[in-house]
């Protein structure tokens, strides 16, 4: 069967279609289809051999599970394989740039890999004995403080799970700030260009959220913004340096006007690698900005998770922040603050955001990379982003439209638009050019406020042979888009699957697999 | 530095292409007060790997683990043994270091996994559906209040005393921010909070929620919960902490719960001193389009080969913006691979292995611990984790076993500070990983520790 | 560039090749290419750390290397880089189906992968104190003991490296037998299909090799063998099962003429898959015998090594096996014996064969194979390997010629033929119509005894799933190379490379890079 | 069991279509005497691999490994730090379970590798072209020997005292059996042994071995020893055992060395007890039809693009049989590939500064442990390694040490038992893992020792 796409157009066979046609597995040598573990296993086969259970008299209450579940099992070559042939339908870092515009996908070092795995940090209980994990403890404690000295901030939360939670901490701890103060301020404001989480984390904290606008130059209105402040202002979410991949320059003036209404500014810290050791957002009077380790701090993103979110507060939120948190006591020892101590320390706490005390996997290998980079090499990795941007910047400018390519260098990342490409051609076809090129694509369509944005992100692990292989790529890709080559409507040619009908997809849902499924897929 | 490709040849000649005389040409628009002139205070330069290594070592031997000692904690973590085959292939480059699948083409390992994932999760908690993973339990837990808010348009959610304290924890923050009253209670020894939960659900309730096993392992039938709060229009919340159980007890699906949460760090993912972890988030297909997080859905590409994409993303922030269902994004997708490759690995066979392993191991402690003198049973019913009374405070004996090196389970006085009715209990994990050897030198080392009196 | 390769046949342009001439970069979505360190790294930069050296005075003796090694460097992200697409343009076990016949290409636990990387083996130097690593001598002493449990012998010498190291051990342990009962005997006897290390062996001990035919029906002639016997003959190697995959059914009324005549009976073990746990072939006469660790234990190929090929000795032979040995003492203890110690236990001793005790990371892992499997799991592996085999033997038979199809049950592998293939198709074509099928081929024109030999060895880690889906392919390959098809001539058309040109390789050999190559490369 | 996919429905229907009644049917060849009732004797049952796994953590905890004491062992094995990226790039699936790359065209990972490695392996020497690896560096000196008799049509190898006496052993055995006669001595304390060398080559030799740096540590020139070889027909064989103290001193090629030979275990391998390492080879252009092992050779495929494959085959066993240059078959090429890819990361200048950094830590070391009363340094010269003379049997105080806790080197008793003029000597290797701490330690460990005395 085929169907209208998402992006709507027709698929057609292309030249490559014929030859898989001709092999009888479906595969292309190395390039290798797999059924889903449902179609592979079966109920008596298992990868995991056990003792026998000594006999008992059963204690489940009478709620033994009779029915069968329906879970497949595959023998562990079986499982070996499924999993490895999976993984190469994947594009990866390890593959080559990756550049996500907002995702910071930069090099994951191996040796964080390794200190994460150590048995004293991979095994230990949340809830054992304090004086059995205090070597855990110091590593939450010597990461807490090292985020402090680079943002220049009063105290950091440590628990949020990501950058979204994170959000809502800093949220969380303006509302608690203001409830303290005694005052209701439902308005939250925030910039056109921000990311999505940053309107629904407000929205979630039960604000209502208003739009701030952009210059042409694609930095915050500052005038639209100090006009718009006022007592139900509880305060501004701004993200520097922001998704058009500029620093926002007035930072600090709008600060001190936020300040001045009474509000708070928290800052979308996502892109703090483009001035990590350079600058430091507590010297710009931010009072709540979120960090993704899994960004700035290199851990993997694993394929969408799980990544994790610190939040370093001012002195005005600090008092606010989650439970639970470590500290080192006088005697040189670590102590885990929950419930119960938080009371002399932390009274004003909002309270816990999740079971337990974070991201310990993130935390052991984000601390593994700073330390390897240390005070040089940190600012080293600012340096070279922001070099690695403007270069591609600089170098595609003549090829494709970049909307703000006038307003200064940019930060980490490049952002053009797909004006000027061949009627009926958009930044979706670029993007899928590339894959055949061997490249991931950019980040497209955000921000908003361009027109078929495509936001480049080379992070500063990638070589300079690297980038000019990506520009030549990209340039050649898109005087294609330009000059209207139909080949590229019906990229990727060479990946293992050609576009996916998301439409169908979305229409009738199927999120599970269900035996009458094999039927379709055998169609 | 050996992460940074760039050499200064290649600096220099960037540069120029550039039409910048420095690299601090490319920062002018950081106001110059905000500058740091050099490297950052306080941090040491760049350290080699050894050194680092060597630094997380040091820390690392400072620490118990599980592995080295008898080991018996729970409370909404388990230790269970991972085969050796999960951690290789999730270190494998293309999962470990793929972004969220937003280019399926290209994405379509990670996307089959999320599919296959999605089905073992539902088939496990008995729903229609499952998403592709939220941060944990706790947070999958608070979401799901939210979603039954949305569903019933109702704001008071009723709390099962059986439910883990930091999940309350959790719940309270949140509510206290949108507003939404919880109606909870601390548990009791003596008895389960079932006739508290029948009495307390009414029209305005939009959903009860209870911990299957509860907090202090033992197991009810939800059934005339489910019945009760369907009949005032609430919906079901069931909360799974240890998924391992779920391979002998019924479903909280097949009991009627409308949504079911959990947490799937027992499976593959270990226990890491408490994340990442892995919030498993199930229910029927009805609610779907209510669900927070991302949802994997089947398709085809164009020559009709079977595929799959993220779906009904018009719930996500990053479409919906302020109107979407929660404001998740990355999630816990390389956990969900470890659970979904240690599933696979089991299977139905291996899962129901595994579970009775886990039952009969713990009912053999259980009975070998309260023969000690003083120390009795408080669960009638329970899978691999259960309640121990003792003639003192619990968590005192807790501190003195770790001094004899036995991890000797988890205090009720650590979860519940300052109930006093509570202070003596302690919670008692026994999985697959505990010996015979183990449960006679923590039996040894308890009955010595309430001998000698905790006083001491 | 483009010249007529080894097999004879002229290259042309597939419709592939359009489509691929299309990138930019020459890759293909997730097919990449991937340059030569020399041409990515270069001698300043470096993916490793070091502390400054502290100021010394040398002491090099005035031999300081002045002049540049040319060691291109990489940074760690573009290492791992490399070598991770380097990876993908591999076939490997763990992608599918390895059916190389007489490698015994199974599936690898990963269990063995972690024992052999604990601390405790693989951070312990050879030289070390004996009592520093009791643990380490166990596990030698162990798994010799379990080595010569499954095969019925008197001793086993684990030091020899691979199963050609063993074959040597062996037949100097014959050679030092025959010294110390003062007889000169210049011939080893050695069946036609051996593989070639057998009679590169024995030439390279000094012996002259004389064939022995094989019957009709793919056995040892032990007639013409027993003809030949004579006191010239110092012993034979034969192959059980041999390299047709027959079990020699003879075996030991051939071990006891060769006894009778004074000679020793040495077997080729690298096939005993197929009999672990239900043949011992110390019942059989055997005298010495490798055991591929790397094949029939799991230890993986590496992609060429390294391997262990222990090798178990009958009473006649074990006084000469080399040093050094472990051997458990009355108080528990482990002991090493090397030159010195070996002088009371083991005087006869033929020497040491390698600098240390043997494969130590190839132990831990062949002993937890044997262990995890127990005696019912080693006895259900050699039946299933069989079983398997005969699966593929009596599917295809049909389609290609089984030589010896009529002489009973094959063992691990099923060997076919191309007769019957369309004129100017050979083994050849086939194993390329394989590789775009998803398949690595099987091994080809081993043995020597038949015309464009394939050997099947499937192993017992195959599901029937995966076999079925094999037996489909290659039937259809097969078919193809019946009808002619001449798109199976220019195979295979998927893989990373179209067919390389061997002759010119082998004509000027290119063994090292040297900068003027990257001229070629760019043509 | 988990490693066996076929379930028994699937034998059977496989039975079936086989057309056999049992799977004894398949056996019917074996005879009956021979065939095993049941499972083998002695061994037990199949164990899960948790069972196995803590079967070998007990027996790896009665190692002391090196990581965890001051480690000054070498003599032909060294310890260095190899960077994590290594273990996780061998492990990818494609390179670890991949079998010797027969199939080029879905094997150009594994060429690639090995073109890159001969590169590296033949400029690390100082030779033209470098093979695809040995078992080791002992077999490497072997086939060495063996080779230099093919070419010169001698068989009289000449063999320094300076040559690890195991590499002698080794090459011993082998001469046994092929006749060829070996003029070995042993190494004297007080001078190395190049004047014997110059005077024993004479017309009849086939090759000169020599170990550079030597048993003892000592570095020479060896272009003398080349010159001399050269006059008579003589080829001249280097040994290198410790290649990173090439990225310090001379490459043996550019000292007149026609086969350079070496154990490569120093990088990428680890210690592993001693095994596997890798044998490096490398010779001049005009010998290579006479070298032993696999050689990966640049070609180009039916489209004109690069490519690697096998190549000069006619040499090897499987297509020349008892004419082959050897009968090596597997070699080493995973830890080819773990020496590459520490050699990649390291490049010109990492190995250049981890040289140094070795050097300069053994010199510190020497001259640290030379403060000891009655400890002398024997070595003139040295790299990472030196050997002192102690005032008592070094072999005693080896034990003593090691029940301090400290890894304090190889007597010389150990290498050469029963050479009374060799027994107060103590081999020390200095790699960049030693920390100052280590040092002091071993330095007062050692003065504590001396001072107890050894009789006790
Ligand atoms: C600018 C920005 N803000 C917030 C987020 C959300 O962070 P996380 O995905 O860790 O929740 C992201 C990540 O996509 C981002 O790019
Ligand atoms: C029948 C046979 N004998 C001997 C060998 C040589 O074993 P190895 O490669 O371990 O030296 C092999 C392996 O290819 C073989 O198949």
């Amino acid at each position: 069967m085929s169907t209208v796409n998402a992006s709507g157009w027709k698929p057609q066979m292309g030249e490559t279609d014929v030859m898989a046609a001709a092999t009888y597995t479906g595969n292309r040598a190395l390039m290798l289809e797999e059924a889903l573990i449902f179609e592979i296993g079966d109920s008596h086969t298992t990868g995991v051999d056990f003792d026998p259970a000594p006999k008992v008299q059963s204690r489940l209450g009478g709620l033994e599970r009779n029915r069968e579940i329906g879970l497949p099992g595959l023998s562990e070559p079986e499982t070996v394989r499924h999993y490895t042939r999976l993984s190469r339908q994947n594009y990866a870092i390890d593959l080559g740039l990756f550049p996500l515009g907002s995702c910071t996908m930069k090099h994951n070092p191996r040796l964080n890999e390794k200190v994460a795995r150590m048995k004293g940090f991979a095994d230990v209980h949340p809830l054992q004995p304090q004086e059995t994990v205090q070597g855990a403890l110091q590593v939450i404690n010597e990461l807490a403080f090292w985020l402090v000295d680079l943002t220049g901030m009063q105290g950091v939360a440590m628990s949020p799970k990501a950058g979204a939670h994170g959000e809502l901490c800093g949220i969380l701890a303006i509302k608690a700030a203001l409830d303290a103060r005694g005052e209701d301020r439902p308005v939250i404001l925030v910039p056109e260009s921000a990311h999505g989480t940053n309107p629904a984390t407000a929205a979630f904290a039960g604000f209502s959220v208003e739009n701030i606008p952009a210059t042409p130059e694609g930095r915050v209105d500052v005038a639209a913004l100090k006009a718009r402040l006022g007592p139900d202002v509880a305060g501004v979410m701004i993200t520097n340096p922001n998704t058009c991949g500029l620093f926002e320059r007035d930072l600090k003036i709008i600060s001190d006007a936020v300040h001045a209404a009474g509000g708070y500014v928290y800052c979308d810290g996502a892109n703090f690698n483009a001035i990590v050791g350079r600058v430091r957002p507590g010297d710009l009077g931010v009072d709540a900005m979120h960090i993704n380790l899994h960004k700035t701090f290199s851990t993997p993103h694993g394929g969408g998770g799980p990544g994790s979110g610190p939040v370093v507060l001012s002195k005005a939120l600090a008092p606010y922040g989650p439970i639970p948190f470590v500290a080192k006591m006088p005697d040189g020892s670590f102590k885990l603050f929950e419930e119960e101590a938080a009371g002399e320390m932390h009274p004003e706490t909002f309270g816990r955001m999740t079971a337990f005390h974070g991201q310990m996997g993130m935390f052991t290998r984000a601390l593994a990379y700073i330390l390897s980079h240390g005070a040089d090499g940190l600012r080293q990795v600012a340096e070279d982003a922001v070099l690695n941007a403007n270069y591609i910047l600089r170098s595609l400018e003549g090829t494709l439209e970049a909307p703000f390519g006038a307003s200064g260098p940019c930060m980490h990342e490049a952002l053009f638009t797909d004006n000027g490409l061949a009627e009926g051609f958009s930044t979706l076809d670029v993007a899928k050019g590339l894959i055949d090129e061997g490249y991931h694509p950019m980040t497209v369509y955000f921000p908003l406020v361009v027109h078929g944005a495509m936001l480049v992100e080379p992070t500063e692990t990638e070589s300079k042979a690297a980038l000019d292989q990506f520009i030549g790529a990209l340039r050649s890709v898109a005087n294609r888009a330009k000059q209207g080559d139909p080949a590229l409507k019906s990229a990727p040619h060479f990946a293992p699957r050609r576009r996916l009908d998301e439409t169908l997809a979305a229409r009738k849902p199927t999120l599970v697999w269900k035996e009458a499924e094999l039927s379709v897929a055998a169609e | 530095m050996r992460y940074l490709p760039l050499t200064d040849t290649d600096r220099q000649a960037m540069l120029t292409t550039i039409g910048a005389a420095s690299i601090d040409d490319l920062f002018i628009d950081v106001p110059e007060e905000a500058r740091l002139k050099g490297p950052i205070a306080g941090l040491p330069m760049h350290a080699s790997e050894m050194a680092v290594e060597r630094h997380f070592s040091a820390m690392a031997r400072k620490n118990m683990a599980a592995a080295h000692h008898p080991f018996f904690l729970g409370a909404g973590a388990y230790k269970h043994h991972v085969p050796a085959s999960v951690d290789h292939l999730i270190q494998r480059g293309e999962f470990l270091t793929a972004y969220t699948p937003y280019q399926p083409e290209i994405a379509q390992g990670t996307l089959q996994m999320l599919f296959e994932f999605q089905t073992q999760v539902a088939r496990l908690l008995g729903c229609d559906v499952a998403n592709a993973s939220m941060y944990d339990g706790s947070t999958a837990c608070w979401e799901a209040i939210g979603m039954a808010g949305r569903v019933t348009k109702r704001s008071k959610a009723v709390i099962s005393s059986g439910l883990h304290p930091h999940y309350v924890s959790v719940a309270k923050t949140m509510a206290r921010f949108t507003g939404d009253t919880l109606d909870t209670a601390s548990p009791e020894i003596d008895k389960t909070d079932t006739n508290r939960l029948l009495a307390s659900i009414d029209d305005e309730s939009s959903c009860v929620v209870v911990q299957y096993p509860d907090i202090l392992g033992r197991i009810e039938d939800l059934s005339a919960i489910a019945e009760k709060a369907h009949e005032h229009g609430a919906l079901l919340i069931a909360v799974v902490t240890e998924p391992v159980a779920l391979g002998a007890i019924k479903a909280p699906g097949e009991m009627g719960a409308d949504i079911v949460v959990g947490e799937g760090q027992s499976l593959g993912v270990g226990l890491q001193f408490g994340g990442p972890y892995v919030g498993l988030f199930a229910c029927k297909e009805k609610f779907v389009r209510q669900m927070p997080g991302r949802l994997c859905g089947q398709t085809v590409d164009a020559e009709g080969k079977r595929g799959f994409v993220l779906t009904l993303s018009t719930r996500e922030q990053h479409i919906r913006r302020e109107k979407a269902t929660s404001n998740i994004c990355t999630n816990s997708g390389l956990c969900a691979l470890a659970f979904s490759i240690h599933m696979s690995l089991l299977g139905e066979r291996g899962l129901r292995d595994l579970a009775a392993l886990n039952h009969a191991k713990a009912v053999q402690a259980s009975e070998r611990l309260t023969q000690i003198p003083g120390v009795t049973l408080v669960n009638d019913s329970f899978f691999n984790e259960f309640t121990l009374k003792l003639p003192v405070n619990a968590r005192d004996v807790v501190h003195k076993l770790a001094a004899k090196k036995v991890l000797g389970g988890v205090s009720l006085g650590r979860l519940y500070p300052g109930e006093a009715t509570l202070e003596n209990g302690l919670l008692v994990a026994v999985t697959e990983v505990v010996s015979e050897e183990d449960i006679e030198t923590f039996a040894t080392a308890l009955q010595k520790t309430l001998v000698e009196g905790v006083g001491a």
